[in-house]
């Protein structure tokens, strides 16, 4: 034991515990579980496994109302990540993780050790990383004229610019294309953004992998990336609230080692290809400690490690440090008996360290050794299995009763919409974001059918006739206004999203961003927004296979906006049957399936006017989005649906703006006798524009007739080429009338300027 | 017409060239380790993108250094057609198979897209099967972090006047390269350097078909 | 006319990849003396300022508002006295 | 053991778009005395050589060999003696 380090009775009576994640009832319960005072080690191994992140002490009960069966689940939560059948013997794996504070102190190692660590729970279950997205969160990129917002809006560029540098840093080299995300701009990420990253890989059923120990004598082997005092304790301050203090606690920055991460891919696919592994788990969160004991919990063995045996990078680390390090790049394998020598041969041709640290024991305790003394002994029912779960009290807030009280539209129509659409289109929030996905290589691997832009991703499944779509969705703006509705729509909005590019979404995983659960006006808004999740999920048909909770997100006192987000995966069965929002073809007829209601509250619009949000979001009937989404889906596999896009932010003006291309434009005139700004920018859900050849019109009328699903002939797409001769565009290019009156009539090229280089403008912007 | 594929540690687009190379007729494409020290018995040597080594140093600089590399100087002295591709076109010019270096974007920022190229030489061996084209310029998407080629004023001037440059960037150039440069080849026309990747132009699917074509070249 | 020399270099605790690889890279070209390498920024400055004293603290200032990322990195400061034709 | 820091620069007639980044974010925080930023790299290596002489000859075949791109890159070497105690 290092001679700086307290003993136990120090922690005990100086309450160390405390800077471990532990309140002064889980200590209590700590000592009385173990019989005696624990020492430093083993302290902060109950610190890291009862902390939110891993033992999910808070949200278990919650989480229990998701649905997590399907016929096509192969595995569910509790493993790395969750594992979907999808056909001809193979599976798809996938599931979100958050990033969320090593990113605030540290933008790009911990955006790109997101991403590493979301790499490692897939390939850790056996299979071949395919994709990842990212969902972000940040403050406004510009201000108004004030001196603190000005300070704000610097380091949120610094933030936004360094995040999406670290995605692309690490997703780029280890050669896994990022095709997709999604971001939000708002005055309550200032303080504290979001980093989530959503992996997706492939494997064959006979590849799977597990994270059971099991068999007495097996070898314990250490792959990977050598141990340094990297992020010690990072899984705690994950559970805690960022204040000034947290400048304090900064050697938990870890550095992502994606070269390293590369060849580790490699190494581990090999060998659990030679079948020399019994079980393998990442050393992700709480690193060596959260894998040797959740691997043994699991198999109901124990597990006996000499830390010496450890590969360090740092010297003299203590056993706390290597337990706690959070060094990345490393995983944990348990051997098959007698293939040890395969499986170092194979990590070393990978040039990947590998030594076997210890064994598996009958007796159910994790043991540690260190200088040939044991250091820690805790049997594994107390660090695994008897963490407190809380109930937490719910109190709806007052603030949410106020705002929802509120009218949503408190302002006249706009006499020029013309220049309000083209302020609209500019805001980050709506804008084109490109600034950011093209500096993610989305391309690697070559099998992205569709790239970042269109409503979801679609990735080919190599070797077969399917393929992928993926999305990652959550408007907090709704959650945050009425969460059970919000949490409805972000199940639907991702598997809509999927549905557009002609996928059957096959389940979802989620990450659940939420401020401090201990205040009872927070446990509410994480209870109905999650209520709202399995709703949808139960009458969608979406198991939840797996996720991830992050709770505390507030900076002094303050919370961000409740943000789940949900990250869907559907299946194209055959590849010819991939639709983009893109218009294809001038003449064909644009058709808008689904109502539009007078609701802007939430809505990207009514945030420009207002600066602000209130009344309640759209409402959503989960039967009728489950109906439209069953008749589209039909309609675009029978082969007459030429684009599809989804309405969401920014409603039907937007919509028909991103299905343009440099080619093609519109003329629309729609019926309504709602006010022209909410027939543009209301955001009313479960409605979808589709492009489809004039011939085809009735067919596809008469089916959503049928279905009960509204369908209007709103316009067509014309083309937008510029004449040769005259070197003027033949038409507007897009225009949109109501009611036979004008309201928006515009240039499509500089239109498409505006919004395609808002976000780079004001990232270049001087402040 | 056999061809290695050389990977390195951390290359990350072998794979795709593999694929792309082994979908041509007539064309079989094998995977050499980076420790290999002979490439005899093939015809042409594909050295892919992505990362090796994770790009440290200098993009390519390690690679360069690789125990292959021996084999990779013979097999060109003795005229066998290398064509590096993004990271290759790197790892080329760091092992002096090509002149000039390859430096940071001047954006400064990784730019993933789909570039129009031109054509400017179109009587090498990896770009015959473009001469005929009509729909020009062609499009072949780009994926780098470092791909401002910069070169000494003579250095540029005898690329000209051998017409060495063989692509040049036609719309915006992505990157700040001297002179638009795109990809260029040695002196006797047997190694090819390129930033843009003619893997991932194979099929319509892919945005782009006009990749294939220097493969089909290649070829013949 | 004066130079700062800025020397930005990572922690020490803190992993540095691309050194772990150049490390390993000279030592296969045989290189087997190269026990540790770590691979940090030179900046240099030419700087419109004739006093030592306020050049230093100006370049210290610029350091922490930009140059320095102060998670991660140390730096050191050097500066050279420019005679007038060397000025660039 | 000795500690070599090679410095690594771009040579004078190459664009530095970094440095050009650099040099106009410190003018626009205010920091106008700062005419022109260059950025180049700085490699420490920890030698196992006691020889002076000999630990300069062998960095400076390491740059040749692996370190500095010379169409595009100039060095400079400086070698440090480390006392035992901070040997790392
Ligand atoms: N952070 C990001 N990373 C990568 N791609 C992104 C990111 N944010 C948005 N995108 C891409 O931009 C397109 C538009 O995104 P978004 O505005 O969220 O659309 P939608 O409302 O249809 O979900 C999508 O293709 C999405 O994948
Ligand atoms: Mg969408």
């Amino acid at each position: 034991m290092n001679s700086t380090e307290p003993d136990s009775n120090q922690i005990y009576h100086g309450q160390v515990y405390r800077q471990m994640g532990l309140s002064d009832d889980e200590y209590k319960l700590v000592v009385e579980l173990l019989g005696r005072r624990p020492n430093l080690t083993e302290t902060g191994i109950f610190g890291v496994m009862w902390s939110e992140h891993c033992s999910y002490k808070n949200s278990k009960p919650l989480l229990s109302r998701f649905p997590v069966d399907g016929p096509e689940v192969l595995q569910g939560p509790g493993e790395g990540a969750g594992v979907v059948d999808i056909g001809d013997g193979y599976a798809v794996v996938f599931k979100v993780e958050s990033h969320n504070h090593p990113s605030a102190i540290e933008p790009y190692q911990g955006a790109a050790t997101g991403v590493g660590g979301i790499l490692r729970d897939i390939f850790s279950m056996g299979a071949r990383p395919i994709a990842v997205l990212n969902s972000l969160r940040f403050g406004p990129l510009s201000s108004g004229n004030s001196d603190s917002s000005k300070s704000n809006v610097s380091r949120t560029r610094y933030l936004f610019g360094h995040v999406v540098a670290g995605i692309a840093g690490y997703g780029n080299c280890i050669g896994v294309p990022t095709v997709g995300g999604e971001v939000c701009f708002d005055e309550c990420y200032s303080g504290n953004p979001l980093v989530n990253a959503m992996g997706v890989g492939i494997l064959r059923h006979e590849q799977l992998q597990h994270g059971r120990a099991e068999g007495i004598g097996k070898s314990v082997i250490y792959v990977g990336a050598a141990t340094g005092r990297d992020g010690i304790h990072g899984a705690t301050f994950a559970s805690e609230e960022l204040n000034q203090n947290s400048d304090a606690k900064r050697p938990a920055v870890q550095v992502g080692d994606p070269f390293m991460g590369k060849l580790l891919i490699e190494a581990c696919l090999e060998v659990y290809e030679s079948g020399a592994i019994y079980s393998v788990q990442d050393m992700g969160a709480a690193g060596l400690t959260c894998s040797s004991t959740e691997m043994s919990d699991k198999g109901g063995v124990g597990m006996e490690l000499n830390l010496n045996l450890v590969p360090q990078r740092a010297e003299k680390m203590s056993a706390y440090e290597i337990m706690l390090s959070e060094s990345q790049e490393r995983m944990l394998f348990v051997a098959n008996p007698g293939r040890e020598e395969d499986i170092f041969a194979i990590c070393k041709k990978w040039d990947v360290p590998a030594v076997t640290v210890g064994h598996l024991i009958e007796e159910p305790v994790l043991r540690l050794k260190h200088h040939s003394e044991t250091v820690a002994e805790l049997p594994l029912k107390t660090v695994c299995g008897a963490t407190p779960i809380y109930q937490r009290e719910a109190k709806m807030p007052q603030e949410v009763i106020e705002r929802q009280q509120q009218s949503a539209i408190s302002w006249e129509v706009p006499e020029d919409l013309n220049s309000v659409f083209e302020q609209l289109i500019q805001t980050p929030q709506l804008a084109s974001k490109s600034w950011i996905y093209q500096q993610y290589d989305f391309m690697v691997r070559t099998n992205t059918a569709v790239c970042p832009g269109s409503d979801a991703a679609v990735v080919r499944v190599e070797g077969t006739d399917k393929a992928l779509a993926m999305s990652i969705d959550g408007n907090s703006r709704y959650v945050f206004l009425d969460p059970r509705t919000g949490g409805k729509i972000a199940v639907a909005e991702a598997a809509r999203n999927v549905v557009c590019s002609g996928a059957r979404p096959l389940a979802i995983t989620d990450g659940l961003n939420f401020g401090n659960p201990e205040k009872p006006e927070i446990f509410w808004q994480l209870e109905q927004a999650v209520s709202g999740m399995a709703e949808a999920c139960n009458i969608l048909k979406l198991p939840v296979t797996g996720g991830n909770v992050s709770l505390y997100n507030e900076t002094e006192g303050e919370a961000i906006y409740p943000t789940p987000v949900v990250g869907a995966v559907g299946l194209i069965e055959n590849n010819v049957h991939t639709t983009t929002q893109y218009f294809k073809n001038s003449g064909d007829v644009l058709l808008l399936l689904g109502e539009t209601k007078n609701e802007l509250g939430g809505s990207a619009y009514q945030q420009m006017q207002l600066g602000n949000i209130c009344g309640l979001p759209p409402e959503l009937d989960l039967n009728t989005e489950q109906t439209l989404q069953q008749t589209l889906l039909e309609i675009i596999r029978s082969g007459i649906v030429n684009s599809a896009h989804d309405l969401s932010q920014g409603g039907l003006a937007l919509v028909l703006l991103t299905s343009c291309t440099e080619n093609y434009g519109i003329a629309v005139d729609l019926k309504s006798k709602l006010r022209p700004d909410v027939v543009l920018f209301s955001e009313s859900q479960s409605r979808v524009l589709l492009s489809v050849a004039p011939e085809n019109v009735e067919l596809i009328d008469v089916v959503m007739q049928k279905k009960g699903v509204p369908c209007f002939q709103i316009g067509k797409v014309l083309s937008a080429e510029t004449s040769a001769a005259s070197g003027t565009p033949e038409v507007g290019s897009f225009e949109i009338s109501l009611n036979n009156n004008p309201v928006i009539q515009a240039d499509l090229q500089s239109l498409r300027n505006l919004w395609q280089n808002a976000i780079g403008r004001e990232m270049e912007h001087s402040l | 017409m056999r061809c290695a594929v050389l990977v390195f540690p951390g290359s990350n687009c072998d794979h795709d060239l593999y694929k792309a190379a082994n979908s041509v007729e007539g064309m079989e494409a094998e995977y050499i380790w980076y420790t290999h020290d002979t490439l005899e018995g093939f015809d042409a040597v594909l050295v892919p993108g992505g990362f090796s080594y994770g790009d440290a140093l200098r993009a390519g600089a390690l690679a360069a250094r690789a125990p292959v590399h021996k084999a990779l100087q013979c097999a060109a002295a003795s005229g066998i057609r290398i064509l590096g591709i993004c990271n290759g076109f790197q790892i080329l010019t760091e092992c002096g198979l090509l002149p000039g270096a390859l430096h940071r974007n001047s954006g400064l920022r990784f730019v993933c897209d789909s570039v129009s190229l031109e054509v400017s030489n179109t009587e090498t061996c990896f770009t015959t099967g473009y001469a005929g084209k009509t729909d020009l310029p062609i499009q072949l998407p780009i994926a780098h972090g470092e791909g401002n080629y910069t070169c000494d004023p003579e250095t540029l001037q005898k690329l000209e006047e051998n017409g060495q440059i063989v692509f040049r960037y036609s719309g915006s150039n992505p990157n700040g390269s001297l002179a638009d440069i795109a990809g260029i080849t040695n002196e006797t026309g047997n190694v090819l350097g390129m930033m843009p990747h003619p893997e991932r132009a194979m099929s319509a699917w892919m945005g782009s078909a006009d990749g294939r074509i220097i493969f089909e070249s290649l070829r013949q | 006319m004066l130079k700062g020399i800025v020397t930005v270099s990572l922690k020490q605790d803190v992993l540095d990849p691309q050194g772990l690889a150049v490390q390993h890279s000279l030592q296969s070209l045989g290189y087997s003396e190269a026990q540790n390498v770590r691979i940090g920024k030179s900046i240099e400055i030419w700087l419109d300022e004739s006093d030592l004293k306020k050049a230093e603290l100006r370049l210290r200032k610029m350091c922490e508002a930009l140059l320095v990322n102060s998670v991660i990195e140390n730096y050191q400061i050097e500066i050279l006295e420019l005679p007038l034709e060397l000025e660039e």
